[in-house]
């Protein structure tokens, strides 16, 4: 799961590591963000239940909607 | 295209207002000039509706360099420097994000110091949060800290002092001030000024962005439960930046490059150019299409109004831009030449060469309209008044109750918020937090500043006039229990909707209470903030003045601490008789009870006391001083013993008083000092030549608190268990 | 002799290293620039606290890319004295001159405190005046002092005596409680194989007067004028 | 690309937030992990050369190899 700040805000970070890679000259490079990621293991019965769990998390704790966004990918680790 | 008179009344401007700006222009606004007008006669910029309460203020003395009406207050501190200091509020921003929110705070008021040409060296906080037995209130309190800390740390000036209190009025409307206070030489002081026909207008720092549009027309609203859509009017604080500012825009005005110099804050851009025209009874001349911008596309009016952090702007004479730009790019930052300082009175703005907008700078800075608004005493407020404390029967135990005061989250250590500041950096901390006030050697003159900041918003809530000489008795109370003299104070003025009556009512008596002590006291206001709205689902916050004290000492080694130091020295009670049970802390913890009235001031007496516990503090006379706030003479000892690591065994004055009363009452004009036996004669005389009671208490020693009333124990606690009690409380209910 | 204060971009203990080297000390001291090519010749290094590019990807990391840190990397191996201090640590180790890293404090907080240290080795210049074991009282102000190596590495470490603070109680034992930030082990310093680049996470440039609480840094300043100047002791300590 | 801290290296801010899932009711949580997510938007001529220009940049500044391992994913936007 990846939370990051939303398009409009200003990414503090983000410009930080751009303009030191811009200085170790890595020309290239036209724009970095930086955001958070975050692996979270949880047992569901099925990809919808982990779904859901997991929107749920992130509104609730892992993002704040004021001015991040945040986007993730299920991977199915085992059967129970 | 939407009509006129929607977006009109989307940004907030009253068809009387519209008529004004019309009479201003002679004709009618386009859009872009709309919104100009709307940011900048917002409440946030404009003060529509406290100016004229604010007259009030003593804002003169012989030290006062520079009064309000600049970025900040400047204060003469002698051998040819200044104090430079203001509060302001950042409420409603860190109720939706209280992170950004906090640390947004602190870099805002960082800029209005170093804007002036003075060195920042310390940050000072004032803080209102809901219960913390809710976990969003913990969620926001935890936010803030770390925010605060976040921005304050990585700038390197210390956090010294603040205060926290926990009411459920604030739950969903935390209170969140922050205070700066800078060093300078006098003669380095610049001004918000755009003066010099044909000097350039320069911007410097971050680029322009979307975030924080329309923030302080949103800040000027009232919080109803779904503003959370209100967005992108958080920004995200860049420290970084913020400090790189601080260096290159001190080199700039320590090397006379600059001429004026205006941060950008509410209001953006608008604010910066009609304000610093305006104050110099100038024009200014910009092209828009100049203005490095973070989105490529924004509209005329949204780069008007945007409050991207971390900008400044410069006046600089044409032969300086060079120099400037050197020491610019030596901190790695841009500087971008916007325009020049014209003749006229107009700001002209041009956008792919066209003009799009055309105002008088007076007109809009400060041509808004000033409001008389209604005031009427509250219902509530008689019968909370009429409630006698006294009619309760007394507690049982007195050791329980002061266990759970001091266990209280009002009252308790708040160490576990301070260690998350740095309030070391600069290495002229020389007293930290936890004391009565936190005092700044300033090495350039051998001298030390004074600082801390007060409010009670139960006092204010319960009695406003008398609250708010409350807030500024016991703010330089403060200062004088540490030796200082104050020398200014700042305040910020944190109420609800200043449109109801009640509300209104409640501003005026705590203005008049605040402007009433300052005059006794011979304390000038040199700046503030109001912050209005503070409400969600109508209902209104405590009404909350919080007041900023700075005050001069003579010689760092000479400050007065809280702590007990030596076995056998004796403990003296001076000053004030004047108690109550009202509002007081005991009343909440041990009754939930928010009533009554707080005690009565005599400014006289309190004045009196304060020139007492300077001489005393300065003679060297005393060993220990510690004014008595919440909680009252038994929460004052306990703090002496514990951060003295010393006991002490005390006996009250004989009085016909209930024991709760004199034991918890609160009231002004009282300090707490102690003294070597051989010092009493001494002390004593110069008490009843200043005109001011002196009760023997007892004497420091042992590891046992013990209050006696007429050789009857009351209280007593082993250091330990009240340690127990007053500290910890924060990491067990925040771990 | 001439020391140098590394300012990189938000270094923000420099002006306090300066104040004490010049005003309390009386020593020559320097301000050298994150995008200096030489070390103006300087005898003993300073890297000091600070948020240098406001830490934004990990502590120190940018810092320890820009240009000034070639020449430091060459003043370092040709065996001059260089000391890393707080975020001055996190650079040394973000450039590879000192071994490990530290990272995210254990409990996640920033902590700014008064802590005591032990002293591991007085064997190298930087401790030379004290006795191993002698207990030093100075603040830490990090949210990021966790140090972190490998197992195999910290064995090697303390064989090889680069260990040369431990966090300890006033009393000088390794207790858990002393320890403000995770670290592995307690270490609160270390240095190099040779023994002229320490990193240290407490701040010995603000216990350098009594009126700020202590004077204990100064330990570490006269032990590098002691071995370096070889000449008198000035200072309080 | 994402950053993370290597399996052996105790991740308090991943305890942190499984800490605080937990308390807020998600009991099907295991085990959480944070780390950095960074975008680098950059300009090569192929994906290889994007390639090896990413693990350059991740060797010499984005991770930090004593206690961090790293992965990413390229993604082209558009060809010049
Ligand atoms: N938010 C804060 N930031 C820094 N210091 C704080 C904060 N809150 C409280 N303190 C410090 O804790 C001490 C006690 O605070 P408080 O109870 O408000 O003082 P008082 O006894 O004067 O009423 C003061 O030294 C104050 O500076
Ligand atoms: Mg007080």
């Amino acid at each position: 799961m990846e939370v990051t700040l939303k398009k409009e805000v200003h990414d503090p970070q983000g410009s930080a590591v751009e303009n030191s890679l811009k200085s170790l000259g890595y020309e290239a490079v036209q724009r970095v963000r930086v955001g958070k990621y975050l692996e979270v293991e949880l047992e569901a019965p099925d990809q919808n239940e982990a779904a859901r769990l997991v929107e749920d998390m992130s509104r609730r704790l892992l993002s704040n909607p004021v001015i991040e966004d945040y986007s993730y990918t299920l991977e199915e680790v085992r059967r129970q | 295209m939407p009509d006129q008179e929607e977006i009109r009344r989307k940004l907030g401007l009253s068809d009387s207002e519209y008529e004004l700006i019309k009479e201003h222009l002679r004709r009618e606004p386009n859009v872009t000039e709309l919104n100009m007008y709307s940011v900048m006669w917002s409440e946030h910029c404009s003060y529509k509706h406290s100016r004229s309460s604010l007259e009030l203020f003593p804002t003169s003395g012989p030290r006062v360099v520079q009064g309000p009406g600049e970025n900040a207050g400047v204060v003469d501190i002698g051998d040819g420097f200044a104090a430079v200091f203001k509060i302001e509020s950042h409420n409603h921003p860190s109720a939706i994000e209280p992170y950004q929110g906090a640390a947004t705070g602190v870099g805002g008021i960082l800029r209005d110091i170093f804007t002036m040409g003075a060195r920042p060296v310390a940050f000072l906080n004032s803080l209102r949060f809901g219960e913390l037995n809710s976990a969003a209130c913990r969620y926001l309190f935890d936010g803030v800290v770390a925010g605060i800390g976040g921005y304050g740390n990585c700038v390197g000036v210390p956090t010294v002092a603040g205060e926290i209190y926990f009411e459920p009025c604030y739950e969903r409307n935390p209170l969140v001030n922050a205070m700066c206070v800078g060093v300078m030489p006098l003669e380095r002081l610049v001004l918000g000024k755009a003066g010099g026909k044909g000097n350039l207008v320069v911007l410097a720092g971050s680029k322009t962005g979307r975030d924080g549009i329309g923030g302080v027309t949103f800040a000027s609203e009232e919080l109803s439960s779904d503003s959370e859509k209100d967005r992108p009017a958080v920004q995200v604080g860049d420290p970084f930046l913020g400090k790189l500012l601080i260096e290159a825009t001190l080199e700039a005005v320590e090397n006379g490059l600059v001429t004026g110099v205006q941060d950008l804050g509410g209001a953006g851009l608008t604010c910066a150019l009609t304000e610093t025209a305006s104050r110099a009874g100038s024009g200014i001349e910009v092209e828009l299409d100049r203005v490095p911008l973070r989105e490529a596309e924004m509209p005329a009016a949204e780069i008007l109004v945007s409050e991207s952090q971390e900008r400044m702007l410069f006046i600089v004479e044409p032969e300086k831009l060079e120099p400037l730009q050197e020491v610019f790019k030596h901190w790695e930052l841009d500087l971008a030449v916007l325009g020049r300082v014209t003749e006229g009175r107009e700001v002209v703005v041009r956008q792919g060469g066209e003009i799009v907008a055309a105002v008088p700078a007076e007109s809009i800075a400060g041509g808004a309209p000033c409001y008389y608004p209604q005031s009427r005493e509250p219902a509530y407020y008689k019968e909370l008044a009429a409630f006698e404390p006294l009619t309760l029967p007394p507690p049982k135990d007195y050791n329980r109750v002061l266990l759970e005061l001091l266990g209280s989250f009002d009252l308790a250590s708040k160490e576990w918020v301070w260690r998350r500041y740095d309030h070391m950096v600069r290495t002229s901390t020389v007293q930290g937090p936890g004391g009565d006030a936190a005092v700044i050697r300033v090495r350039e003159t051998g001298r030390a500043l004074a600082m801390s900041v007060d409010g009670n918003g139960r006092y204010c809530y319960l009695d406003p006039y008398r609250g708010g000489m409350l807030a500024v008795c016991e703010a330089t109370r403060n200062l004088s229990c540490c030796g200082a003299e104050p020398v200014g104070i700042t305040d910020c003025l944190n109420f609800g909707n200043p449109e109801k009556p009640e509300v209104f009512w409640q501003f005026e008596e705590a203005v008049k209470g605040m402007a009433a002590a300052c005059e006794a006291l011979n304390v000038p206001v040199v700046g503030g903030n109001v912050s209005f709205y503070n409400e969600v689902d109508k209902e209104a916050i405590y009404p909350t003045p919080v007041v900023g004290a700075v005050g001069l000492l003579e010689c760092p080694e000479q400050q007065g601490k809280v702590a007990f130091k030596d076995e056998g020295d004796l403990v003296l009670l001076l000053g004030g008789n004047e108690l109550s049970l009202g509002g007081s802390q005991l009343l909440k913890s041990a009754c939930g009870k928010v009533a009554g009235r707080p005690a009565a001031v005599d400014l006289e007496l309190e004045k009196r006391v304060q020139d007492l516990s300077r001489r005393l503090v300065r003679e060297k006379l005393v060993e220990s001083a510690h004014d008595l706030s919440e909680g009252g003479l038994a929460v004052a000892l306990a703090e002496c013993c514990l951060q003295g690591n010393l006991g002490a065994v005390v006996d009250l004055p004989v009085s016909d008083r209930r024991e709760d009363l004199v034991l918890f009452g609160e009231g002004p004009s009282r300090i707490v000092v102690s003294v070597k036996p051989e010092k009493l004669a001494e002390t004593a005389a110069l008490a009843k030549a200043g005109g001011v009671d002196l009760f023997e208490l007892g004497t420091a020693g042992g590891g046992i608190l013990k209050i006696n009333s007429s050789s009857k124990p009351l209280i007593s606690l082993t250091l330990d268990e009240m340690k127990q009690a007053f500290e910890g409380v924060f990491k067990w209910i925040m771990e | 002799m001439k020391w140098g204060v590394v300012v990189f971009p938000a270094s923000n203990c420099d002006l306090d290293a300066y104040h004490l080297l010049r005003d309390v000390l009386g020593e020559k001291v320097e301000y050298i620039r994150h995008d200096a090519a030489t070390l103006a010749g300087c005898d003993l290094l300073i890297l000091p606290g600070g948020f240098t590019y406001g830490d934004y990807l990990r502590p120190g990391a940018i810092a320890a890319r820009s240009p000034v840190m070639g020449a430091v990397v060459d003043f370092a191996a040709g065996g001059g004295p260089v000391l890393g201090i707080c975020n001055g640590f996190q650079v040394l180790t973000e450039a590879g001159l000192l071994p490990g890293a530290l990272y995210r404090n254990s409990h996640l907080q920033f902590r700014c405190l008064e802590t005591y240290v032990r002293i591991e080795s007085s064997s190298i210049p930087f401790t030379g005046a004290a006795e191993t074991g002698k207990v030093l009282k100075m603040p830490v102000a990090h949210g990021d002092g966790n140090y972190y190596l490998p197992e195999e590495k910290r064995l090697e470490l303390e064989e090889n005596g680069q260990i040369i603070f431990r966090y300890c109680d006033f009393e000088g034992n390794i207790v858990r409680e002393a320890n403000p930030n995770g670290s592995v082990d307690s270490i609160a310093g270390v240095c190099n194989r040779a023994g002229n680049v320490l990193g240290m996470m407490p701040h010995p440039e603000r216990a350098g007067e009594k009126i700020l609480g202590s004077e204990d840094g100064l330990v570490i300043f006269n032990s590098l004028l002691e071995f370096y100047g070889n000449r008198e002791v000035r200072g309080g300590a």
